[in-house]
């Protein structure tokens, strides 16, 4: 007998000890609120964070991003790839052809004739960014903000215009470079 | 909107019945509570308390009867195919669904040598937005989400089509 | 090191020639014939010097189209602290080996996952089903000459993606 | 009141069950509404990791790591990451040992902060699950201002980490710990205690401690049956011998040695255990060094094989790495707690109620990417 009223209390008490906590939080709710009102509100949150700078740290992984004028198709990305997600064709070129240099001084020697990246198959490693010789695929925001902002919203209503494509140069273009000096040794 | 704009008081707002058949689908968008994978974690917390899926007006639903959204979170393997399926028959029309994370839009990091995974939801059922990530942060997944809400907005069901 | 070294002494006493002797002299396994393992395996666990109590893990292993395929146990004792790998040859034709799924219960699903995987059959376990894959699934996936089927229940599993080559 | 017989029924749970972690078939036989056979199906999230790792290099297969327990991420490339430095005999710098363990027990409180509100979820508890998660965001956001992902990090690399830690994170990290120490004790008081919590998981699906031996039941399932084993303590890999914490163990306060709380308990106390250990790691970790340091430049180990066991918040997680001396290696067998853990639930949730079920599940904290790797 005792023992039923004293289980009727305990849960009583606790119960009110639960539903004590929950009120307290519901009146600081305005202070310590958690949610982030997403669509106004972006990460890095505005205030309520906890305690970092965010302008030091925005190294959130997001969609891969390619500097092509800076890519001197060496291949390493597409075989650091678990996935393969990277697909790059890279075209010789004959030894006249100037190609111009990347951005850190490096001459191009390859055609880029594509570089594609499968977006939706990518599992965001990062483990293509950090063997590229010349820095120039990366995930965008991070240190790499300035160059290509931070974008992670780029859902889509269908699945092939996630497959993004880098490579610059027309077809024309490439049977230009590809086919132009021969042409010139024979004027010669 | 024709000739009944502007000719009552302020408090009433005259639409089409089209239009607020499709912005009340919109609005109330209840998803289906269908986690598979790694995604799942992070529909779980875009529904807990940082990222709070209600405030859009989504709320987790356990039966495929009720719910309007399916989000495939995961990867769908060729023992779940079927078993996707049968839930997404399950549920009643107007149904939509979003394919959350690489795996399921496209079989993701197990594509290659997956001899068990499916590559890619939309063989089996019809896919309206792509969510991209691995997973995807819980803002991409509501951003997908808004994206959805803006097809449905946009469709006008008493409409006939041509 | 030293616990090897005991164990197949032990066993070389009690089961004369189980014990196949490594090339090398220091290593942390013991390899042993399949025939009598039901009995060893009923044997270390209860024998008061070995006391293996918790089977760890089952590891099947493809060694190669010409090695032949191999079952790995590591064992562990909660009471004395230690732990043994057992290794255990078998043919690749028709691969068979005793179960020790009535030694230790654990061993139940281990060595399911192990027949699902390579189709070592487990003779005398109880429940010999495929535990991964679906009951209708043909061949043995991790073994190093399966090929990936191309359809399954109208599924295509295609290799390359489409527009992707 | 006598027993009621009723014919014997075959009921299907899952695989898509709003109760079940994940993707898991139960199939139960039950006699009116008490249990008399029950047996798991898996196999519905198998994505074939040990395949893909056969044919990736060493380094490539560390996301698909995180990707089999997403819950512990970190913890379980950490034990990959060891089994592979054991095998090429690589020493790491002294601050990676220490952000590696920091990072671990970070995850292992995200874990249990997880498993503790689901299981709240499963007995019907919605209140503590979004508190929870509200602290779990928080350790989130310190892994992602460490290495930038949010659940799969690709963290721990062989010989060293991606990431250093960033400026502000020792800040940021004593001030978490600081208030969730508080927390703890707001989830005891809303949980813990609570009458009904009690009730509901108390006395339930008791786990004696020679069946969660003889099953291979390790980590807090095993701990809350009252083994006290858990690998830092009794075989520190990594740094883990210069901490000083408890190993909690499972004492039947409420019900029997052994239970569905006792489980729960262990959990929220290893977090106690957690803040600890990454109190003591904050405060010895060299401020100054190179985490790339000894990076290898080929990940090409020598013939020969391993098997390395670690404790992740599940339990004992083993890597059985065979290498044949190429960048790729033979065979990399993952041996996964939760596997094990959902093997014995057939031999405690017999006898029980249908509605036990799930609460015996949940106190089990299963991860099905895990168990079917």
């Amino acid at each position: 007998m005792k023992n039923y009223f004293q289980n009727i209390w305990q849960s009583i008490t606790t119960l009110l000890i639960g539903l004590g906590i929950t009120i307290k939080h519901m009146f600081k709710a305005r202070k310590g609120n958690v949610t982030l009102q997403y669509p106004e509100e972006k990460w890095p949150r505005p205030e309520r964070n906890i305690g970092f700078d965010p302008k030091n740290y925005n190294i959130i992984r997001s969609k891969l991003h390619v500097d092509i004028d800076d890519c001197i198709g060496c291949r390493k990305c597409e075989r650091a790839c678990p996935v393969g997600c990277i697909k790059i064709d890279a075209l010789k070129v004959p030894k006249e052809t100037d190609l111009g240099l990347t951005s850190s001084g490096t001459t191009k020697r390859l055609l880029i004739s594509r570089f594609d990246i499968d977006m939706t198959e990518c599992m965001f490693c990062n483990l293509c960014t950090y063997p590229c010789p010349e820095d120039c695929i990366f995930m965008t925001g991070g240190p790499n903000s300035e160059k290509q902002p931070l974008d992670y919203e780029y859902s889509q209503y269908d699945r092939s215009r996630l497959i993004f494509k880098f490579a610059n140069v027309t077809k024309n273009d490439i049977r230009r470079i590809t086919t132009a000096p021969p042409v010139q040794q024979e004027i010669l | 909107m024709g000739f009944l704009e502007n000719r009552f008081e302020d408090n009433i707002i005259t639409a089409k019945l089209d239009q607020i058949l499709s912005w009340a689908r919109s609005t109330s968008a209840w998803y289906f509570q269908f986690g598979l994978a790694c995604c799942a974690i992070e529909m779980m917390a875009t529904a807990a308390s940082r990222h709070d899926l209600e405030r859009i007006g989504m709320m987790p639903r356990s039966s495929p009867r009720q719910a309007d959204v399916m989000i495939v979170a995961g990867t769908v393997t060729l023992k779940m195919a079927s078993r996707v399926k049968l839930l997404y028959d399950q549920m009643a029309d107007p149904k939509y669904v979003i394919s959350m994370g690489s795996c399921a839009n496209s079989g993701g990091p197990y594509s290659r040598q997956g001899y068990h995974v499916l590559k890619g939801v939309d063989q089996i059922i019809p896919v309206d937005v792509y969510v991209p990530g691995c997973p995807p942060r819980p803002e991409s997944l509501i951003e997908g989400l808004l994206k959805l809400q803006d097809k449905i907005r946009k469709e006008r069901p008493l409409t006939k089509k041509k | 090191m030293i616990i090897n070294q005991k164990v197949s002494d032990i066993l070389e006493v009690k089961f004369p020639g189980v014990v196949i002797l490594p090339d090398e002299p220091h290593n942390d396994f013991i390899q042993i014939h399949p025939e009598k393992w039901k009995e060893i395996a009923k044997f270390i666990k209860t024998d008061s010097e070995l006391k293996f109590d918790s089977c760890q893990c089952i590891t099947g292993v493809d060694l190669g189209i010409e090695d032949g395929l191999e079952v790995r146990y590591n064992f562990h004792s909660m009471q004395l602290k230690h732990k043994i790998e057992i290794r255990i040859a078998v043919e690749r034709k028709n691969p068979s080996i005793p179960s020790i799924e009535q030694v230790w219960r654990g061993a139940n699903w281990l060595e399911r996952e192990v027949y699902d995987m390579y189709g070592i059959r487990f003779k005398g376990h109880r429940d010999l089903r495929r535990m991964l894959l679906p009951d209708d699934w043909k061949g043995w996936p991790l073994r190093k000459d399966y090929k990936t089927p191309n359809i399954y229940n109208g599924m295509k599993i295609p290799k390359v993606r489409k527009g992707w080559d | 009141m006598g027993l009621v017989h009723a014919e014997e029924m075959t009921l299907n749970i899952g695989p898509q069950h709003p109760s079940t972690h994940g993707v898991l078939r139960l199939k139960v036989k039950t006699d009116g509404e008490i249990i008399s056979e029950i047996t798991p199906v898996i196999g519905y999230l198998h994505r074939c990791f040990e395949k893909h790792c056969e044919n990736l290099s060493y380094e490539q297969v560390i996301p698909f790591t995180d990707r089999c327990d997403y819950i512990a991420a970190m913890n379980n490339s950490f034990g990959y990451v060891l089994a592979v430095e054991k095998l090429m005999d690589i020493q790491v710098p002294e601050r990676v040992e220490y952000i590696r363990v920091i990072m671990a027990e970070y995850n292992r409180i995200a874990s249990h902060l997880l498993a503790l509100g689901t299981f709240g979820l499963d007995v019907g508890a919605y209140t503590p699950f979004l508190y929870m998660f509200r602290d779990r965001e928080r350790i989130l956001d310190l892994f992602e201002i460490t290495c930038g992902a949010r659940l799969l990090y690709n963290y721990m690399w062989v010989g060293g980490v991606s990431h250093d830690l960033p400026l502000g994170f020792m800040e940021a990290s004593y001030r978490f710990l600081d208030e969730f120490e508080k927390n703890i004790n707001e989830y005891h008081n809303i949980l813990s205690y609570n009458k009904i919590f009690i009730e509901r998981s108390a006395d339930v699906g008791i786990m004696p401690k020679d069946v969660a031996i003889d099953y291979g039941v390790t980590g807090p399932n095993l701990r809350g049956s009252g083994v006290k084993w858990d690998l830092r303590k009794d075989e520190p890999y990594s740094i883990y011998n210069r901490f000083k914490f408890d190993v909690p163990v499972g004492t039947g306060i409420m019900g029997s040695v052994g239970d569905c709380w006792d489980r729960y308990w262990v959990r929220a106390e290893e977090m106690q255990e957690s803040i600890k250990i990454i109190r003591q790691a904050l405060d010895k970790i060299p401020r100054e060094g190179n985490v790339h340091e000894a990076l290898p430049k080929k990940v090409r180990p020598p013939k020969g094989s391993i098997y390395f066991r670690t404790e992740s918040p599940r339990g004992d997680l083993g890597y059985y790495i065979i290498s044949d001396g190429t960048p790729t290696p033979l065979r990399v067998k993952m041996r996964s707690p939760a596997f094990t853990a959902l093997s014995a639930l057939s031999e405690i949730a017999t006898g029980w109620m249908l509605s036990d079920v799930l609460v015996i599940l949940g106190s089990l904290d299963i991860v099905l990417g895990e168990i079917d790797r």
